[in-house]
């Protein structure tokens, strides 16, 4: 089978070719077979490979294929190899079947839009890319990956470009996570200058040789590393693209903005865990990096009116708890997060996105309300993702995967309670909001007439997403509890065991308070919004509580943070620097040049005639020239 | 052979053609009648052969004018030019085993350059009458002639590939198992309908076409100038004739009971009476529609067939 | 047998050649200068052919089969160039073409 | 064969010569065949009779037809004739053909100190020439190739007549327009 492992990402290519040269002259019908039918087929590709991979697990742990040699010079060669383990299998997964669900959502979705072909030619660009990047076995070609997935990011949050805006919001995209790939880039030459290969098997087993462990050469690295999962993955201090980024399609927001792409950031430092071992100090900044952000966004999304906008701040905030977990150690749990995070990500965004096409393209959710009689099908699934985002326990697949979370924050070999407490007030938040968007959206009365009932090749995937939300968390239970650790079983082939700290409290008081937690932000959340409505409207008449309302709303203001201090410099220093001496100087250049050209011109007469005895009078020359000597 | 013999091939080629040219006037007269289930001229002479000679007086007696308009000495070059193409086409056309003006070893290419020279007689003659129609007339030869031409001579290569040699003996010897039309039969049709263009004769007479162009490119010809013209044609229909029985037909090569020059004239007679036939039955298509068939049917077909022969020569080959 | 040499025919290649070229710098017609244009190619080829014959090769016929391909792409090209300029400038005057000059 | 030369060189020089001198496009034109003809026994008496008679066929036949054609196309007649007359004067064409007479007394020099040598009349066989076409030079013949496509596709493109499409709602305008125009004439006509 895993020989036509290139077919995986080959199909959407394939898709992608189809529809962007052809796409103007088919019906919508083979647009939607073609788009949708490339990324399904792939799924189905993975999901043989997958079963075949679990029955029979190879030797050495992965499978790979050589396709060609991309470049090759004297000391560095790099070739277009696909290698498939146990951490690219779960990516793999979750980038088609996700992909695939959401790609029949969206057959339904655009439907209506004029640039149907090019949706779907975008999207099957990004799953392309994505897969790419995570079947890589070289940096060169994981970084190709890395970009391919920013440039589709770029193209599809800017899908409706005839808005000023969504063009903003791509281009400010764009400009931020390229930032946090410059990092990487110096990441990459750095690893070459020091390792002389980029090649992620060589990298891992030479590290540990070549380097000596918490040396500065490997925290630079480390570092620079993060700094470009920190860009793609949104988190502080890069974070400021995502919310901005909801001004794409929701499909667009549900397959790159949640369940993809903005993971690619723990997909890199989980890859790559061994250079991130040998430098605590990475590490530390990771853990803390992941705790300040979960708990930034999180504030953030508790104020948010628009639906998406909410949506995009717990993602961050969700991506946060991956990166704490990746920083103390805890491998398996922020793969498990990931895992399980796409699913009621992806369902919540799709969700979301239903409830905004029913509602004629209304985005605040205060002009929402009472759809929970009225769009039973999407309540219910919503529920389901707002269960698991909140982390109901033993419900929800969310709470398997962030009660790991939790626990090692504190128990694991880098983790400290401090930690531990700002992940658990992040929990609060999380139920916090989660229930306030539950309650505004679904209970209440009516603001909005519901314009039309989402179709079947919606709901599907809906329900589908749902129940994943619901039994994802299945295969990976508590140690203290059933022995069922499949997951975690399946991922130790790639990244090491947590180490575990000594003399720890017991496990199960951290579950206790963990779930206690999320109760308690559900029943605030319904206090304040449900129970005693008259506390938010006391509250907003104080001042310094609608400022700090505001503060918050702005996501920490934290683009006007930027805007002081990088913009408005930088065009300060653009402006005094317009003209100076080197000015001048190019100037008079170009004078000089204009006037020998002036001169010149004159024998440039536009008569053919002239132009030819020009000619004839060097032939003379030479003739002449040969007769004399 | 001595020049004498020379000298006397030459007249004998030219008395014979030039009576063909004229004879050829009753004949297509007479046999436009058959196939229209009329009589046809009868009255001069017996079965009215008499009236060769009538129209013949009546082109030499009538008034040699020039319009005062025209260019004189382009108007009156221009019939002598086809006249003279034609003629010196023959030179190459072996009539029988040793009876052959000059048997150039580029001898097929010589019979397309004057043909292709024989354009001229059209364009100069339309162009010096300095007349709207003949303007036309002559616009409308040149293209059609021009395009033609090259499947003509793309037509014949099939042929040439096959002897080997350009040289009509050649390729009337190498027909002596077989002749060609069997193995070219796309070549001969295509050359055949290329022919029917170069003389411009019914179906393909756009350049002249009474109902619409009065007489097109010799609207203002008359006398022996227009003679010149009208001899011109049926020479060229001779000579399409000639060329066809040669290269497909297997020139003089016939059963032994009749020598070789009779076998060539019975071909070459059955031919222009095919000529004749065809103006009788066919309409004239419009000018755009024979420039598309030409240039879209005509053009990937002859090169195919060129294609396709080559490949079968070389897989013959080994 | 012979009488004449291969100066001969290169003298009568060159007087055409400048024949040629005084065509082309005499007249301001965008139709004659093509004509004279053809004039010097032919004369090209006439050297060329010269050449062949004088060491009995066929490298000389193939280059002016190669001048006759240039020739005849040339002027269909030119023609075409010739008829726009009629159509749009309503004049065949090179010398009045000149938008091409600084 | 040396007079045949002779005399076709003696043609061709003085055919040129016309060609050169004629105000009439068209008469320049028929020069130019004889020219040309002329030229092509030229090769014959070469013992080049296979691009003697390409000679004919392409040059004679194809490539002058065609200018012709263009000549009769764009109508140009006896204004064009006095044109060129006034265009062709003395002061003109002095300057030019004395130069290029320098030109060529310096050729005819270099000639006559260069290798003399008698000519070969034995002709080259064409399969010969074909050979050496499709051996040594097939990536010329090839390159020829594409400069004739090139040249098709180029003329075929420049050579259109660029049609005014308008798009239908244009037309309607335009026909609005004009009917408001004949409305306004009527309208006046009945004042």
């Amino acid at each position: 089978m895993h020989q036509y492992l290139f077919l995986i990402p080959a199909l959407p290519l394939a898709g992608f070719l189809l529809l962007s040269l052809g796409g103007r002259h088919l019906s919508r019908k083979i647009i939607a077979w073609i788009g949708v039918g490339s990324v399904s087929a792939a799924a189905i590709f993975t999901i043989i490979l997958g079963l075949q991979f679990l029955q029979a697990p190879p030797p050495e742990g992965s499978y790979t294929q050589t396709l060609w040699q991309w470049m090759s010079t004297e000391n560095f060669s790099c070739a277009i190899n696909l290698r498939v383990d146990a951490l690219s299998l779960v990516f793999l997964f979750i980038i088609t079947f996700v992909g695939a669900l959401i790609h029949i959502y969206s057959s339904a979705f655009m439907r209506h839009d004029r640039d149907y072909a090019r949706f779907f030619a975008s999207m099957n660009l990004f799953v392309c890319a994505m897969l790419l990047l995570v079947l890589a076995d070289n940096l060169v070609l994981m970084y190709l990956g890395w970009e391919g997935v920013g440039l589709c990011s770029y193209l599809l949050i800017g899908f409706w470009y005839e808005t000023p805006a969504n063009c903003h919001a791509a281009n400010k995209a764009f400009y931020v996570t390229r930032i946090g790939d410059t990092a990487m880039a110096i990441g990459l030459f750095l690893l070459f200058k020091e390792l002389g290969t980029l090649n992620i098997p060589e990298i891992l087993q030479q590290a540990p040789q070549h380097f000596t462990a918490a040396s500065p050469n490997i925290t630079l690295i480390a570092l620079l590393l993060l700094a470009g999962g920190m860009g793609k993955s949104a988190q502080l201090p890069l974070q400021t693209w995502l919310p901005d980024a909801m001004a794409g399609p929701s499909p667009v927001s549900a397959l790159i903005h949640a369940a993809t792409m903005v993971t690619a950031g723990v997909y890199l430092i989980a890859r790559m865990h061994v250079v991130f071992q040998l430098s605590p100090v990475a590490m530390d900044v990771t853990a803390i990096v992941g705790a300040l952000t979960l708990f930034i966004a999180g504030c953030s999304a508790l104020v948010q009116t628009d639906i998406k906008r909410i949506l995009a701040y717990s993602t961050i905030s969700q991506i946060g708890y991956m990166f704490l977990a990746l920083g103390v150690g805890a491998w398996s749990a922020a793969i498990f997060h990931f895992f399980t995070h796409a699913f009621f990500k992806a369902l919540l965004f799709l969700a979301a996105g239903a409830i905004i096409e029913s509602l004629h393209h209304e985005h605040d959710i205060f002009k929402m309300g009472g759809l929970r009689k009225k769009m039973p099908l999407v309540f219910w699934t919503f529920l389901a993702g707002a269960a698991a985002l909140a982390a109901l326990p033993l419900i929800s697949a969310g709470f398997f995967s962030k009660d790991q979370i939790l626990w090692y924050a504190w128990s694991a070999g880098n983790g400290s309670p401090m930690l531990w407490f700002v992940a658990l007030a992040g929990a609060f938040i999380t139920a916090f909001y989660t229930t306030r968007l539950m309650i505004v959206v679904f209970w209440g009365e009516m603001k909005t007439h519901i314009g039309e009932y989402p179709g079947r090749a919606m709901t599907i995937p809906l329900v589908i997403l749902a129940i994943l939300s619901v039994i994802a968390g299945f295969i990976e239970w508590p140690h203290n509890m059933v022995h069922l650790t499949l997951f975690s079983d399946l991922v130790q082939k790639v990244l090491p065991a947590t180490m575990l700290q000594d003399d720890l409290p017991e496990e199960i008081v951290f579950q206790i308070i963990a779930a206690a937690t999320a109760l308690f932000g559900v029943y605030t959340g319904y206090v304040f919004y449900q129970g005693n409505k008259a506390l938010i409207e006391e509250w907003k008449q104080s001042s310094a509580l609608m400022q700090i309302r505001n503060f918050l709303f702005k996501g920490w203001a934290f683009d006007q943070l930027y805007d002081a201090l990088f913009v408005r410099p930088f065009k300060f220093l653009t402006r005094i620097n317009k003209s100076d001496l080197f000015d001048k100087l190019y100037n008079g250049i170009a004078l000089v040049s204009r006037r020998l050209n002036q001169l010149f011109s004159i024998s440039q007469n536009g008569s053919l005639r002239w132009y030819i005895v020009g000619v004839l009078i060097g032939i003379i020359f030479i003739l002449t020239l040969q007769l004399m000597l | 052979m001595t020049v004498m013999q020379h000298v006397w091939i030459v007249l004998g080629v030219l008395f014979v053609l030039l009576n063909i040219g004229a004879g050829l006037i009753w004949v297509e007269r007479r046999m436009l009648a058959l196939w229209q289930d009329r009589l046809g001229p009868n009255r001069a002479g017996p079965l009215g052969i008499l009236i060769v000679l009538a129209d013949t007086l009546k082109l030499f007696f009538k008034e040699d004018w020039v319009p005062p308009f025209a260019d004189k000495w382009v108007f009156i070059i221009a019939p002598a030019i086809v006249v003279a193409s034609v003629l010196m086409s023959f030179v190459v056309i072996p009539f029988a085993p040793g009876i052959v003006v000059a048997d150039l070893n580029v001898g097929l290419l010589f019979f397309l350059a004057m043909s292709s020279i024989g354009v001229y007689s059209i364009v100069l003659g339309g162009w010096a009458s300095n007349n709207k129609y003949a303007l036309l007339g002559a616009l409308r030869g040149a293209s059609q002639m021009i395009a033609y031409e090259v499947f003509m001579g793309l037509s014949l290569m099939g042929v040439v590939m096959m002897t080997g040699s350009f040289k009509l003996t050649d390729i009337v010897e190498a027909q002596r198992d077989m002749w060609f039309f069997i193995k070219q039969p796309i070549g001969l049709v295509i050359f055949f309908i290329a022919g029917i263009a170069e003389t411009h004769r019914l179906p393909f007479d756009i350049p002249e076409a009474e109902s619409e162009l009065i007489a097109g490119y010799h609207a203002e010809y008359s006398g022996m100038k227009f003679g010149m013209f009208f001899i011109g044609e049926y020479l060229g229909i001779t000579l399409i004739s000639a060329m066809t029985a040669t290269i497909f037909f297997g020139g003089w090569l016939g059963p032994e009971f009749l020598p070789g020059w009779v076998w060539f004239f019975t071909k070459t007679f059955a031919f222009i009476l095919f000529f004749i036939l065809l103006r009788a039955s066919l309409p004239r298509p419009r000018y755009d529609q024979l420039m598309e068939y030409g240039w879209k049917i005509l053009l990937p077909l002859v090169l195919a067939n060129v294609m396709i022969t080559g490949a079968v020569l070389l897989w013959l080959k080994g | 047998m012979s009488f004449y040499n291969s100066q001969a025919v290169l003298i009568v290649a060159a007087i055409l050649f400048v024949l040629g070229l005084i065509g082309v710098l005499t007249r301001k017609n965008i139709i004659f200068i093509l004509i004279s244009i053809e004039v010097m190619l032919n004369a090209a080829g006439l050297a060329f052919v010269a050449a062949g014959s004088r060491w009995g090769q066929p490298d000389g016929q193939v280059m002016f089969l190669f001048i006759l391909a240039m020739a005849a792409s040339e002027v269909s090209v030119g023609l075409a160039l010739v008829m726009q300029t009629y159509h749009q400038h309503k004049t065949l005057d090179a010398e009045k073409l000149r938008a091409l000059r600084d | 064969m040396p007079l045949l030369f002779y005399t076709s060189s003696v043609i061709a020089i003085l055919a040129t010569i016309m060609v050169i001198t004629r105000y009439h496009p068209i008469h320049a034109l028929l020069y130019l065949v004889v020219s040309f003809l002329a030229v092509a026994m030229i090769f014959l008496s070469l013992g080049a009779p296979f691009v003697a008679v390409l000679e004919v066929i392409l040059y004679a036949g194809a490539i002058i037809v065609l200018l012709i054609f263009v000549v009769m196309m764009l109508n140009l007649g006896t204004d064009t004739a006095t044109q060129e007359k006034q265009w062709l004067q003395p002061k003109v064409w002095i300057g030019p053909s004395l130069l290029a007479l320098v030109l060529l007394s310096e050729m005819v020099i270099l000639l006559m100190q260069g290798d003399n040598a008698d000519m070969q009349v034995t002709p080259v066989e064409i399969k010969q020439v074909s050979i050496s076409l499709y051996k040594e030079y097939i990536i010329a013949l090839e390159l020829a190739g594409f400069l004739l496509m090139a040249g098709i596709v180029g003329a075929a493109h420049i050579g259109k007549h660029k049609k005014k499409h308008l798009h239908r709602f244009l037309q309607e305008e335009n026909l609005d327009a004009e009917n408001k125009k004949m409305k306004q004439v009527e309208e006046t006509v009945n004042n």
